[in-house]
């Protein structure tokens, strides 16, 4: 019962030492291409036969000492993980860059492993092991182009925004252990409703917030986003924007609904001024996040930062659903994150294909796409407009939960309605940045002019890879409770 | 109880007023390093402090974050290290190609 | 019997069955696109007519089929189609008049090469108005009215190597939107406070009697009942969609598409799709506290208090008690009752009053063929929203039927002149058509005459008359009947005037079209082809023979609207008359105005001024720049830019410090979120627009000047900040 | 021990202590020579495990000995000595707006001392003067903590193949893109 709660877990950790012993102890001499395709292979392979074999009827397993809670739900949850991570290693074959393949796949898959430690723990010192597991391989991840002068920078500044983000968390954890002695959210949960919640309380869930805030790169904390993806080859830029904002989200859900609910224990729900000051915070980062985000997204030229901030404004409306604190808006939450998660790694294989064919990542550069390859420039379209919430897509689906979620809650009505409201506004904005893109691939553009032939230079499987997430972010559209119910576990 | 969180809290903002203000790499690093401490002063205060007996989490903080402690030390001196093979130099300030 | 209801989703899946095949066909098969798109609406429209055919059968009972589309937490959602005579009637309409208007676009645009994604755009535009018209849902409903936003914006930007027609598209684009915030917003509260966005669900719907007493009940903080509210936030929707003042002004410039698509637009779909929203609603904008509405599948209809006064005919379906009252009172016109409008009506009827007469007084001055039709669009989804406010749903619904057939008759018509005058589309270079192109001036005639209102004969007159009434009967105000009176007059005299410049005196064409000495033109303006005149032929057939449909003496359409069987009235009464006889006197004032200022005085050359405006330049000169709505836009948030911009200067220079920057960079954002509205009022010129955003987003992102100390010091200025607020709260 | 807005400790040893901690942290960034600032760092990290000696938790001492002053501490004088070799900064060694950067660490160091001192919690005498032996550690270990142990596993092996991928100088260095 233990075992299949971690199964997942001990498969990829296991898959990471093995892709590692394998490619230094065989490959070290074929060259860089032939290694890649391999151990995508062996990662595919081994991934998809552990899914195809675990069993996914059962009832939900909690361990408590341990602060594990697992279900069907929360493993299919990191399923999706697996997915999305097979999903960059085979992006990272769109170029070369190393010539240290099985550590890059190693560090990848430890840090899906931390990815999916996040989504089942209750745990305190599990939740915070987890995520350094997961951002310090991030770092190693972003730098992992050595050639590159900018992947060392993004990889340097991206570690020490994330260490002192990292060391603000333990200080908040630090002091949230003084308050209240537990370290299990629910029992957290508890203390900090049992009696007033003392300042140090309240500073303590506020630095740890301000942690959060940093792995969901919320404004003011998003400064590293768009340098890290910038920097970043389009395989670690691809996980830092799907698998690590998923994981990350689907924590905060579970601390904020879990463990800092201020009405969280039945029966006390008269908190009222004494509840912790997270969402206070919140409002503040979900606004700033969507203001900033969006206007900044306007201003790109450059692709790769335009997703990195347009993925601070989705962090906002995403924070706009974890105020409203429900057990709905969490899941909805986590829908949001689903699409966007896969939405964001269609987006950067976008890119990846985009340097590859033009040189750079400048938006510009999307002129012609409809002429050269039709498929590309419609899955194109569809990423971006579920990005903007256009109504068969997934992922107006997801801005319709999370809002209708927000605006059910009955926790702070008039101030989230105007939360709600100000998204929505923005959300108008940001249709037209996205809007600009989709005209620029669907204009003319001359080809003869520009000196290129036609034909798009992408490998079969990355276009498979964005034609599963094109499919799927329509097929969510068309059904959306079925990822509700994958998520549900039911 | 109350000396040990004032110095954390001191310990803490040095370590924080480092970061912010020496423009070499590994000087931030430093930093770093002691806001994690000051982190750890709480621990250990709050595991003496502890009203129930076998209360050992506090002690099991300081010992999981010391060894992430390390290991971020490690990754940290590393890419330091190959930002100095790049530029010959680690002044933070002078790191902006990415921006925008 | 619930046969046609069970296959009523064929009539939007056929088109847009259609719509995904011909995506996949390559541009160069051409064959197949018409037929094809033309088959499935000509099925769809079988269907509607059955589908009508029932509904009349039994009008009080609403037929809905629901069936769960997703769960989402607690509560599943639903969505479903229903089946009344309001989405009966829209449904022919549809069908009908787009079916008309595809087989005119073979004509129009044989020669275009991309001839197959037009009819792929137009099928998945039909599509969505007719899954907007028969949704049960008001979820379902804006998917396909936001699917029906982007193929508009596919549609009007179709010849997208026009600058201005993309411009256009974007315009129109942007400023649905606007009104879609509002529709959005409404509808998420509206599900807070429900827990349903079906609207008729056996009595647990929103439109139902227990959810509009709910809803009437419950009170926000600023005194409106949440009815009200959402009301209002859905109207926002309906404003941007039908072009109502302030959004108007994209609707004249999305003439720049193709003109069949024009036609469709401003005729069949798209701003019809507001008012159809509104009419649907209808209930919600009249909730009250005290009076239970009266419209729900489950009690049909209000016929005891209709029957109860038979002569008060043209009060058209009550549908509020608050109505029903004001009918029970012997006193005919039923205006000073006690009970006033709710603030819905009345913001509805003040708007849709003011859009009629400004609307209208701006066609007054224009010289593009196209450009007055589309101000005159503008003009009556006026009267209809004045309509709907002041009678009821079935008066403001009545006149977007009988718009619909000639509003695509005269944009037909007018791509016909255009077509046959090659590309021509400034009425001064017309003239003298009515010899050369019969069919299309005959055609031409009958619509204007229908949008004038010449009595008896046409349709428009009946339908705009009946709005007329109901507003003179209105216990609210009688401004928005006064105004309307003057817009009807405005409308007769810009018809006149268009007709007169178009078809009447000699022709002036361009001075290009006088080729070396020649002494008339090289190229002669021509009649259509047979399969654009005979669009022309039908829909005019149509303007005229809806008459009989809602004539006081046999008030068909009323009745059916608003859920009680048909039945012949012999007496009419004085009320009826009298408003009819204001009608007829302002058509005719209009008529005779344009008579003498054009007919008589014909125009005989292109640099001849209009006769107005040698009379009346100065208000020419306003009318001819469309009232500088776009200028005071621009006027407006201009300013507000540039003092924001000053602010921001004098916060630069007396404000240093990391942590302090962090308030500047907001308000640069703020000075820059106003540019950034102003350029999307502005008209239209977003090229422009992506420049300055450019520019002042420079400013804006000096935050992230690449030194992670600064981020840093953003961090910790942020954290510091919060902190110091909480701590000391 | 109660009271006051920094209580007074009656132990002296623990006064000194906490000025050697804090001395010796400013001290470590203060300096211009990076290796000096690297021997103080080593001072306040045995500052802290006197600290934490004296508190009677003996094990988290020895670990902060270990593994701050033995292995942090080794690798941060290697790094120095890698990049900068002699150790001394030229030209300023702060930045730009150091100022701002101190300024809003007072305001944090206020914010947070004023949170401290109003916490009821604080005035709690101290209840463990047991020390925990090194087998209940262990024993804990590998029961309650087991997950975080496992991961903290993983994380220092993500953590030496980063350092060593990344710090590994390469055969053939290729040219820089960016020169």
């Amino acid at each position: 019962m233990v075992a299949r709660a971690v199964l997942p877990e001990i498969c990829t950790a296991f898959l990471a030492l093995l892709v590692l012993t394998v490619d230094l102890a065989w490959l070290t001499t074929w060259s860089e291409s032939a290694r890649k395709t391999l151990l995508c292979v062996v990662c595919t392979l081994a991934l998809g036969i552990a899914w195809i074999l675990l069993d996914r009827n059962w009832e939900p397993v909690a361990i408590p000492t341990l602060g594990w809670m697992a279900s069907p739900g929360v493993t299919c949850l990191k399923g999706l993980i697996a997915a999305l991570t097979l999903g960059s290693l085979w992006l990272s074959r769109e170029s070369s860059f190393t010539k240290h393949v099985g550590e890059y796949f190693a560090l990848t898959l430890l840090a899906a492993v931390g990815a999916m430690i996040l989504c089942s723990t209750q745990h305190l010192i599990l939740a915070f092991t987890g995520l350094e597991l997961l951002s310090l391989s991030l770092y190693v991840l972003t730098a992992f182009h050595k050639d590159r002068a900018l992947s060392a920078e993004a990889g340097l500044k991206y570690f020490l925004f994330g260490g002192v983000s990292a060391a603000t968390m333990l200080y908040g954890f630090s002091l949230l252990h003084g308050a209240t002695g537990e370290l299990l959210l629910p029992k957290v949960a508890m203390k900090l409703a049992a009696g007033p919640v003392e300042p140090i309380a309240v500073m303590g869930v506020l630095f740890a917030s301000a942690g959060f805030a940093f792995k969901i790169s919320a404004a003011p904390f998003h400064l590293w986003t768009p340098d890290a993806y910038q920097g970043a080859t389009p395989g670690s830029a691809a996980f830092i924007a799907s698998v690590s904002k998923l994981a990350s989200f689907a924590l905060l859900a579970q601390v904020t609904w879990v463990g800092w609910n201020p009405a969280g224990v039945a029966g006390n729900a008269s908190l009222g001024s004494a509840k912790p000051g997270w969402i206070a915070f919140f409002a503040f980062a979900a606004t700033a996040s969507i203001v900033i985000g969006n206007l900044a997204a306007l201003a790109q030229s450059g692709f790769r930062r335009f997703i990195a901030y347009s993925g601070v404004a989705h962090a906002g409306y995403m924070l706009v659903g974890l105020i409203a604190n429900t057990q709905d808006a969490a899941y909805s939450v986590l829908y949001y994150a689903v699409t966007y998660a896969i939405g964001s790694l269609g987006l950067i294989a976008m890119s990846a294909i985009l340097e590859n064919r033009r040189g750079s990542d400048a938006i510009s550069g999307f002129a012609g796409w409809m002429r050269e390859s039709r498929f590309l420039a419609v899955c194109l379209m569809v990423f971006l407009l579920s990005q903007a919430g256009i109504p068969p897509l997934a992922g107006f689906f997801a801005k319709f939960y999370v809002f209708s979620a927000a605006l059910k809650s009955h926790g702070a009505p008039h101030g989230v309605f105007w939360l709600v409201a100000a998204s929505l506004v923005a959300s108008c904005v940001a249709l037209y940045y996205y809007l600009r893109i989709v005209r620029a691939a669907f204009e003319a553009r001359d080809l003869a002019e520009a000196g290129q032939a036609p034909g798009m230079p992408a490998l079969w499987i990355t276009r498979a890879w964005i034609g599963a997430c094109a499919l799927l972010l329509v097929w969510w559209g068309c059904f959306p409770d079925k990822l509700l119910s994958l998520l549900r576990g039911s | 109880m109350t000396f040990y969180l004032a110095l954390s809290v001191l310990l803490f903002c040095v370590g924080l007023a480092g970061v912010l203000a020496r423009r070499h790499a590994i000087m931030a690093l430093i930093g770093i390093e002691l806001m994690l401490n000051a982190a750890n002063i709480n621990f250990i205060a709050f595991w003496r402090h502890s009203s129930a007996a076998d209360d050992l989490s506090g002690m099991f903080w300081m010992i999981f974050s010391v060894a992430i402690a390390a290991a971020e030390a490690a990754v940290g001196l590393a890419l330091v290290i190959l930002v100095f093979r790049h530029r010959r130099s680690v002044r933070l300030d002078e790191l902006e190609s990415l921006k925008g | 019997m619930t046969g046609v209801l069970d296959i009523l989703w064929l009539i939007p899946a056929l088109p847009l069955l259609v719509s995904a095949i011909l995506s996949l066909t390559p541009a160069r098969v051409k064959g197949g696109a018409a037929p094809l798109s033309i088959g499935a609406l000509g099925l769809g429209f079988l269907i509607a007519c059955a589908a009508l055919a029932e509904a009349v059968s039994d009008p009080g009972q609403v037929r809905a089929h629901n069936f769960t589309w997703f769960e989402f937490g607690s509560s599943a959602v639903k969505i479903g189609w229903v089946l009344d005579p309001l989405s009966a009637l829209m449904l022919v309409m549809v069908t009908f008049v787009a079916g008309w208007i595809f087989v005119f676009s073979i004509g129009y645009m044989s020669h275009d090469e991309n001839f197959t994604r037009f009819y792929c755009f137009l099928s998945l535009f039909t599509s969505a108005m007719l899954g907007v018209v028969m949704s049960n849902s008001l979820l379902m409903l804006f998917a396909c009215w936001e699917v029906m936003g982007l193929a508009s914006y596919l549609l009007i930007g179709f010849w997208h190597h026009r600058p201005s027609a993309a411009a256009a598209a974007r315009k129109a684009f942007i400023y649905t939107r606007i009104g879609d915030i509002g529709f959005l917003l409404g509808m998420l509260w509206l599900y807070a406070e429900t827990g349903t966005l079906l609207l008729y669900d056996n009595g647990a719907g929103c439109l139902e009697a227990n959810a509009l007493t709910q809803l009437a009940g419950a009170a926000i903080s600023t005194g409106m009942a949440a009815s009200t509210g959402i009301a209002l936030l859905l109207f926002c929707g309906a404003i941007g969609k039908s072009g109502q003042i302030p959004l108007h002004v994209w609707l004249p410039d999305a003439m720049e598409g193709p003109t069949p698509v024009s036609a469709l637009i401003h005729a069949a779909t798209m701003v019809a799709a507001g008012v159809f929203l509104m009419a649907r609603i209808h209930p919600l904008s009249t909730a009250t506290a005290s009076a239970k509405p009266i419209v729900t599948a489950t009690a049909p209809a209000n016929a005891t208090a209709q029957s109860a006064q038979p002569a008060v005919r043209m009060e058209a379906a009550p549908k509020s008690q608050a109505h029903a009252e004001a009918a029970a009172k012997p006193t005919e016109a039923g205006g000073d009752s006690t009970s006033s409008p709710t603030l819905t009506l009345n913001v509805m009827a003040w708007v849709g009053a003011l859009t009629a007469l400004l609307a209208s007084l701006v066609a007054v001055a224009q010289y593009d063929i196209k450009r007055i039709l589309a101000y005159s669009t503008v003009s009556q989804l006026g009267f209809m929203f004045l309509g709907l406010a002041t009678g009821g749903p079935a008066v403001g619904v009545f006149h977007l039927l009988t718009h619909a057939f000639f509003k695509a008759l005269l944009f037909l018509g007018a791509g016909s002149v255009i077509h046959g005058c090659h590309e021509e589309q400034d009425i001064r270079r017309m003239g003298g058509l009515w010899r050369r192109m019969p069919a299309t001036f005959g055609t031409y005639a009958v619509g204007m005459m229908a949008l004038s209102g010449v009595p008896l004969l046409f349709s428009g007159f009946w339908s705009k008359d009946e709005i007329l009434h109901s507003a003179l009967a209105w216990s609210g105000s009688k401004w928005p009947f006064a105004l309307g009176l003057v817009a009807a007059v405005a409308t007769a005299f810009y018809m006149t005037r268009q007709m007169a410049y178009v078809f009447f005196g000699p022709h002036r064409g361009h001075p290009a079209m006088y080729e070396q000495g020649h002494r008339i033109p090289v190229t002669q303006p021509h009649e259509s082809p047979m399969v654009m005149t005979l669009p022309l032929g039908v829909l005019a057939a149509c303007a005229i023979l809806l008459t009989v449909v809602g004539t006081p003496m046999w008030p068909w359409l009323h009745s059916v609207l608003s859920g009680h069987a048909p039945e012949v009235r012999r007496e009419v009464s004085v009320g009826v008359l009298f408003a009819m006889l204001i009608s007829i006197l302002a058509a005719g004032t209009g008529f005779t105005a344009g008579w003498i200022c054009y007919m008589r005085r014909r125009a005989s050359g292109f640099n001849d001024g209009d006769p107005l405006q040698t009379r009346i330049p100065s208000i020419w000169r306003c009318l001819e720049s469309r009232g500088w709505i776009d200028e005071l836009y621009k006027m407006s948030f201009g300013i507000w830019t540039a003092a924001a911009g000053r602010f921001c200067d004098w916060l630069d220079r007396i404000v240093l410090g990391g942590g302090v920057r962090m308030i500047q960079n907001a308000a640069l954002a703020t000075a820059w979120m106003g540019r950034l509205w102003d350029e999307f009022f502005l008209n239209g010129g977003f090229a422009r627009g992506c420049e300055q955003t450019r520019n002042s987003a420079d400013r804006a992102s000096l935050v992230q000047n690449g030194q992670i100390q600064r981020y840093l010091r953003i961090l910790a200025g942020a954290l510091a900040l919060v902190a110091l607020w909480i701590i000391w709260k | 021990m109660e009271g006051g807005f920094i209580a007074m400790p009656t132990d002296v040893i623990l006064w000194i202590l906490g000025g050697l901690i804090l001395i010796s942290a400013v001290m470590s960034l203060a300096l211009r020579n990076l290796i000096h600032c690297a021997l103080f760092l080593m001072v306040c990290f045995l500052g802290l495990a006197g600290l934490y000696l004296h508190l009677n938790a003996v094990f988290s001492g020895l670990v902060q000995a270990l593994v701050y002053v033995g292995a942090v501490g080794i690798i941060l004088i290697f790094a120095i000595l890698l990049t900068e070799g002699g150790g001394t900064e030229t030209g300023s060694h702060l930045g730009s707006q150091w100022r701002t950067g101190i300024g809003l660490a007072v305001l944090l160091a206020f914010a947070l001392l004023g949170a401290v001192s109003n916490s009821p919690q604080t005035t709690q005498a101290a209840r463990h003067t047991e020390e925990p032996t090194v087998r209940e550690i262990g024993l804990k270990l590998m029961t309650d903590y087991l997950l975080p142990l496992q991961t903290i596993g993983l994380l220092l092996t993500a953590a030496a193949i980063g350092a060593v991928v990344l710090a590994m100088q390469e055969p053939k260095p290729r040219k820089d893109e960016t020169p």
